[in-house]
C-alpha cells in the first residue's frame, strides 16, 4: 500500500518538476538585471577582482555569516553528540 | 596504521597540501577559491594523515581544546569584521580605500593585485581558520568515536 | 539611541551568533561566568527586541540593508532592483520576534539548573543561542535565499538539541527524524528559490512580489514552498516527525523547537500573503489551508487521547492546536478578495489565528516544561505510572493546571480568548468548521483532565514519597509563562489591539510590504 | 515550450536527478542510503542553481587576466557555494546520528523502529 502511494507521489513530483523545468528560460540566456549590476560595479565597490568572492563576502555577506554559522552549528552538534560520560566532570 | 612508505610520503606531502591550501585561502579575492575551499584542501591533508597514521597518534598533536578555540576564534573574527562596518551599516566593506587591502583595481580585466578587496581577504582568512578547525574536529571526533575512544579534552 | 534602533534588526540576529561563538571560549572561565554572560547578553537582546517593536508599531516597516552605504537604502542608487540582502521587519515579523524571545528567555532560565551536572553544557547553550538566532533571522529576513540559510541554522541547531540525551536511543531517533525532514524541506525551498530566481533575477521577497507574473513556474514554486513548510510545521499529512522529536528534546528546548515550527508557519504565511498575495486564487488556496488545518486539528487530537507518554500526548496536541491557527488564517485568506466579508469576519478570523500562535506557544511551552519537570524528578514519562505528585510538587501542579485549562479554552485564560475569536468568525464563514473546532477543544479538555487525575491526584505512590519540588530557576522559567498566560487571558482586547492587529494588517496589506523596498519606483 | 528542450537539457538533468533522489528517499529503508538520497537531492539542486547562471560563451566572473567577452552570472555561483557548505554540515550531523543509532540498536534499517518517510 505504502509502495503504491509512494510511487504515485514520486511520479507526480517528477512529472511536475520536468514539466515545470522545461518552461524556464533557454539555457545560456538568463535574465540578468541584478547580476549585471554586480558584474559592472563589483570592482569599484568592493575592490575585489573575483566577482564571486565579492558576492559571497560583500553583497551577500550575511548569507556567508549564516553559512559559517551552520558549519559551526554542525561541528558543535557533532561534538555534542560524540561526547562520552567520562568527560562529565571536566565540562560541567 | 599503514606501511612505512605511506607514512613517509604522507609526512612529506602534508607540507605541500598546507601551502596549497593557504595559497587558495589568501588569493580568494583574485582567483577562484577562498576560505571554504582552501580550508577543505587543508582538511583533506588532515584526513590523509588520519589514514596514514592511526587516529590515536593524531589525537596527541591535534587536541579538541585547541581546535575548539581556533574555530571559535575564526568565527568571532568573521563576525567582528561584519560588525566593524556598523559605523555605516552591518557588513559594510569599510576597508575599501584605506591603506589596508584598500587599493581599488582598475575596472575591467587586469593582472590582479593582492593588496585589494577591503575586508574580503581578511574574511577569507577567518573563514579558512574556522573551516580547518571545524572540519578537522569533526573528522577526528568521528574517527575516534568509531574505535571507541573519545576526543581528548 | 537612534542608531541603536536603526541597527537593532542586525544586532538582534548578530549578537546571539557572537555569543554562540564566544561561549566555548567563555566556558573556560567556569560555568558560573558563562551563565551570567548568557543572561546578560540575552537580556540586552530582549531589550533590543522591545525597542524595535515600539519602533515598528509607531513608525512602520523597518528595512535594513546589509552592506549598503545607508541602512534604509534598499535599492542601489539609480537602479531598479535590490542587490543586497535586506531585513524587512513588519508587524508580523516583530510579532514572531516577541514570541520567540519570550519563550527563549523562559527556556534559558529554566535550563540553568536543569542542566546542572550534565555533560556538554557549553555546547548546549551555544546551540540554544544559534537556534534563537536562526528563528529570529527567519522572522526578520526579506530575502529568499537568506530565509533558506536561517531555516537551516534553526533546523540543525534544533536537531542537535533534540538529540542531546545521547544515552537514550529514541532521543537520537527524534533528532535524526527532525534533521531528515528539515534537510528535505530546505532543499525543496532552495529548488523553489532557484525557480523564482530564474525568472525574475532577484532574490528579495518584496521585489519578487513586485515583478510577479504568476506563470506556471510560479505555481510550481508555490507548490514546492507550501509542501516544504507544511512538512516543517507538522501539518497533518506530513506530521509524523513531530511527536517523536518533541517527546525526546530536553527541557527548555522543546518549546524552542515548537516555536521553530511556528516560524515555519510564519514563512508559509509570508509566502502566501506577501509574495503571492495579489495573484493566487485566494479562495482555493484558502480552502487548502483550511482543510490542512481541520485535518491537523482532528487527527492530532484523536491520536493524543490514547497516548500514555505525557510529552507525546502534548506533542499530538501541539499538532492539533496548529490546526486552529491554519483554520483562522485560511478563512482570512479565503475571503481576502472580498472586502465586505473581510471586514465582517475575515479579519477577526485572522486575528484569532495569529493570536492563537502566541497563546499556544506560551501554554504549550509551560506544559512541556511541567512534563519535563516531572521527568526531571522521577525519570519517567508514562502517565499510568505516576500518581499523587500534587502533594510534593505544588508549583508544578499549579502550572500544569493553568496550562491545561488554557489549552482547553476555559475562560479567563488566554486559550479561551483566541479560540473564541476563531469560533465566532468561522461560524459566520462555515458553521461546520466551527463545530469541529469546538468538538476538538472538548476532547482536548478530556485528555488533559485524564492526565491530571492519573498523575497528580490520589495518594502518593510509595516510590515518589520523597519527590521534591524542582529547583528555583525552573520554577522561575515556568512562572514567567504562567503570568503571561493569565495576563493575556485577562486583557485579550489590549493584546489583540497592540500586537495582533498590526500583524494581521501586515499580512493583508501586501502593497506596503512591497513599497517599503520598491517604493522609489512608479 | 517544446522548442526549448535541446537548450534546456541541463535543467532537465537536474529535475531527473531530483527524481532519482526522491525515489531513494521514499523507498530505501537503509539509513545510509537515505542520507545518500538527500546528498543526491542536494546535488540536483546545486546543479540546477549553477545551470541557471550560465550565459552562452561566458567566462568565469573573475577579472584577473580574463579574456574579453561576457561573464556568467556570479550570484548563482555564490548561492551554490553556500548551499554546498550547508549540505556538508547537514550530512556530517546526520552521519553522526546514524553512528549513534547503530550503537544503540545494532542496525541501520529504518523499518525496525520507525516509519521514516521523507
Amino acid at each position: 500500500m505504502r509502495q503504491v502511494v509512494g510511487l504515485i507521489l514520486l511520479l507526480v513530483v517528477v512529472a511536475f518538476l520536468v514539466w515545470g523545468v522545461l518552461d524556464i528560460h533557454p539555457f545560456g540566456y538568463p535574465p540578468s538585471d541584478m547580476d549585471d549590476y554586480i558584474i559592472e560595479n563589483a570592482q569599484e565597490e568592493t575592490g575585489s577582482n573575483n566577482v564571486v568572492a565579492s558576492v559571497v563576502f560583500d553583497y551577500r555577506g550575511l548569507d556567508t555569516l549564516g553559512e559559517a554559522t551552520i558549519l559551526f552549528t554542525a561541528v558543535t552538534g557533532v561534538l555534542l553528540l560524540l561526547r562520552t560520560r567520562k568527560r562529565r566532570e571536566e565540562s560541567s | 596504521m599503514l606501511s612505512k612508505i605511506v607514512r613517509t610520503v604522507a609526512n612529506q606531502l602534508i607540507l605541500f597540501i598546507l601551502i596549497f591550501g593557504l595559497y587558495v585561502i589568501m588569493h580568494g579575492h583574485l582567483t577562484p577559491g577562498g576560505g571554504f575551499q582552501g580550508g577543505a584542501v587543508v582538511v583533506s591533508g588532515v584526513v590523509m594523515l588520519l589514514v596514514a597514521f592511526s587516529s590515536k597518534d593524531l589525537q596527541k598533536s591535534l587536541r579538541e581544546r585547541f581546535l575548539s578555540i581556533m574555530e571559535s576564534t575564526g568565527a568571532l573574527i568573521f563576525a567582528i569584521l561584519g560588525f566593524a562596518g556598523i559605523g555605516t551599516v552591518f557588513f559594510y566593506n569599510f576597508l575599501v580605500g584605506t591603506s589596508i587591502f584598500g587599493r581599488i583595481p582598475p575596472t575591467g580585466p587586469n593582472p590582479g593585485d593582492i593588496w585589494t578587496g577591503g575586508v574580503i581577504p581578511l574574511m577569507n582568512l577567518a573563514v579558512g581558520l574556522k573551516v580547518i578547525a571545524g572540519l578537522s574536529a569533526v573528522v577526528l571526533a568521528m574517527a575516534l568515536f568509531s574505535i571507541g575512544e573519545e576526543i581528548e579534552e | 539611541m537612534d542608531s541603536l534602533i536603526t541597527h537593532s534588526p542586525a544586532l538582534i540576529v548578530a549578537l546571539p551568533l557572537l555569543a554562540a561563538f564566544a561561549i566555548p571560549l567563555i566556558n573556560r572561565a567556569g560555568p558560573r561566568v558563562r551563565d551570567i554572560f548568557n543572561l546578560v547578553i540575552f537580556g540586552f537582546i530582549a531589550f533590543l527586541v522591545a525597542i524595535l517593536a515600539v519602533d515598528v508599531y509607531s513608525v512602520g516597516i523597518h528595512v535594513y540593508t546589509f552592506g549598503a552605504t545607508a541602512a534604509e537604502l534598499a535599492l542601489p542608487g539609480g537602479y531598479t532592483v535590490p542587490v543586497r540582502i535586506m531585513f524587512e521587519v513588519d508587524g508580523m515579523s516583530i510579532f514572531m520576534g516577541i514570541i520567540i524571545t519570550t519563550v527563549t528567555l523562559a527556556a534559558l532560565i529554566y535550563s540553568l539548573q536543569f542542566l546542572k551536572g550534565r555533560t556538554g553544557q557549553a555546547r548546549f547553550y551555544s546551540l540554544m543561542m544559534l537556534l534563537y538566532a536562526g528563528m529570529m533571522g527567519l522572522a526578520f529576513t526579506g530575502d529568499m535565499f537568506n530565509l533558506f540559510v536561517f531555516l537551516e541554522i534553526a533546523s540543525i541547531a534544533g536537531a542537535g538539541l533534540a538529540a542531546y540525551r545521547t544515552n537514550m536511543a529514541d532521543a537520537i531517533e527524534g533528532g535524526f527524524k527532525y534533521i531528515v525532514i528539515s534537510a528535505v524541506s530546505a532543499l525543496l525551498v532552495l529548488f523553489a528559490i532557484g525557480i523564482l530566481y530564474a525568472q525574475y533575477n532577484v532574490l528579495s521577497i518584496a521585489a519578487l512580489a513586485h515583478y510577479m507574473q504568476y506563470t506556471t513556474l510560479d505555481m510550481m514554486a508555490l507548490g514546492l514552498l507550501g509542501g516544504a513548510f507544511v512538512m516543517k510545521l507538522a501539518g497533518v499529512p506530513l506530521h509524523m516527525w513531530a511527536p517523536d522529536t518533541y517527546t525526546v528534546a530536553p527541557a527548555g528546548t522543546t518549546p524552542m523547537i515548537l516555536a521553530a515550527s511556528y516560524t515555519a508557519m510564519y514563512a508559509l504565511y509570508r509566502m502566501t500573503f506577501s509574495l503571492y498575495g495579489g495573484h493566487i486564487d485566494t479562495t482555493a488556496i484558502g480552502w487548502i489551508v483550511i482543510i490542512v488545518g481541520v485535518l491537523s486539528m482532528f487527527i492530532g487530537v484523536m491520536m493524543a487521547v490514547h497516548q500514555t507518554d505525557i510529552k507525546r500526548m502534548m506533542a499530538y496536541h501541539a499538532i492539533s492546536q496548529g490546526g486552529y491557527m491554519l483554520l483562522g488564517l485560511g478563512v482570512g485568506l479565503a475571503v481576502i478578495a472580498d472586502p465586505v466579508a473581510l471586514a465582517n469576519y475575515g479579519r477577526d478570523a485572522m486575528n484569532g489565528g495569529i493570536f492563537h500562535i502566541i497563546n499556544h506557544v506560551f501554554y504549550k511551552a509551560l506544559l512541556f516544561m511541567t512534563a519535563e519537570a516531572i521527568f526531571f524528578r522521577i525519570g519517567i514519562r508514562d502517565t499510568n505510572k505516576m500518581g499523587g505528585l500534587a502533594r510534593n510538587m505544588k508549583w508544578t501542579t499549579a502550572f500544569y493546571i493553568i496550562g491545561a485549562l488554557a489549552i482547553s479554552g476555559i475562560p479567563p485564560l488566554n486559550g479561551f480568548a483566541s479560540k473564541l475569536l476563531i469560533y465566532e468568525s468561522v461560524l459566520r464563514f462555515n458553521p461546520v468548521l466551527s463545530v469541529i473546532a469546538m468538538f476538538v477543544s472538548l476532547v482536548t479538555l478530556a485528555s488533559f483532565a485524564k492526565v491530571f487525575y492519573s498523575a497528580f491526584t490520589g495518594p502518593p505512590m510509595p516510590a515518589y514519597k520523597e519527590v521534591k519540588e524542582v529547583p528555583k530557576s525552573m520554577i522561575i522559567g515556568m512562572s514567567i509563562l504562567a503570568v503571561l498566560i493569565i495576563f493575556f487571558g485577562l486583557f485579550p482586547g489590549l493584546i489583540v489591539n497592540t500586537i495582533v492587529a498590526p500583524a494581521t494588517e501586515a499580512l493583508i496589506n501586501q502593497a506596503s510590504y512591497i513599497n517599503a523596498v520598491m517604493g522609489a519606483l512608479p | 515550450m517544446m522548442e526549448h528542450i535541446p537548450l534546456n537539457f541541463p535543467f532537465l538533468a537536474a529535475a531527473l536527478l531530483a527524481g532519482v533522489a526522491f525515489y531513494i528517499i521514499i523507498f530505501k529503508r537503509n539509513l545510509i542510503k537515505l542520507i545518500m538520497g538527500i546528498a543526491l537531492l542536494a546535488s540536483a539542486v546545486n546543479l540546477f542553481l549553477v545551470a541557471l547562471g550560465y550565459r552562452a560563451g561566458g567566462n568565469a566572473p573573475i577579472y584577473t587576466d580574463v579574456p574579453p567577452g561576457p561573464m556568467v552570472l556570479p550570484v548563482p555561483q555564490a548561492l551554490t557555494l553556500t548551499s554546498i557548505v550547508i549540505n556538508v554540515a547537514v550530512l556530517a550531523l546526520m552521519l553522526t546520528m546514524v553512528v549513534h543509532i547503530y550503537r544503540h540498536t545494532g542496525d541501520i534499517d529504518s523499518k525496525k523502529s520507525r516509519r521514516l518517510k521523507g
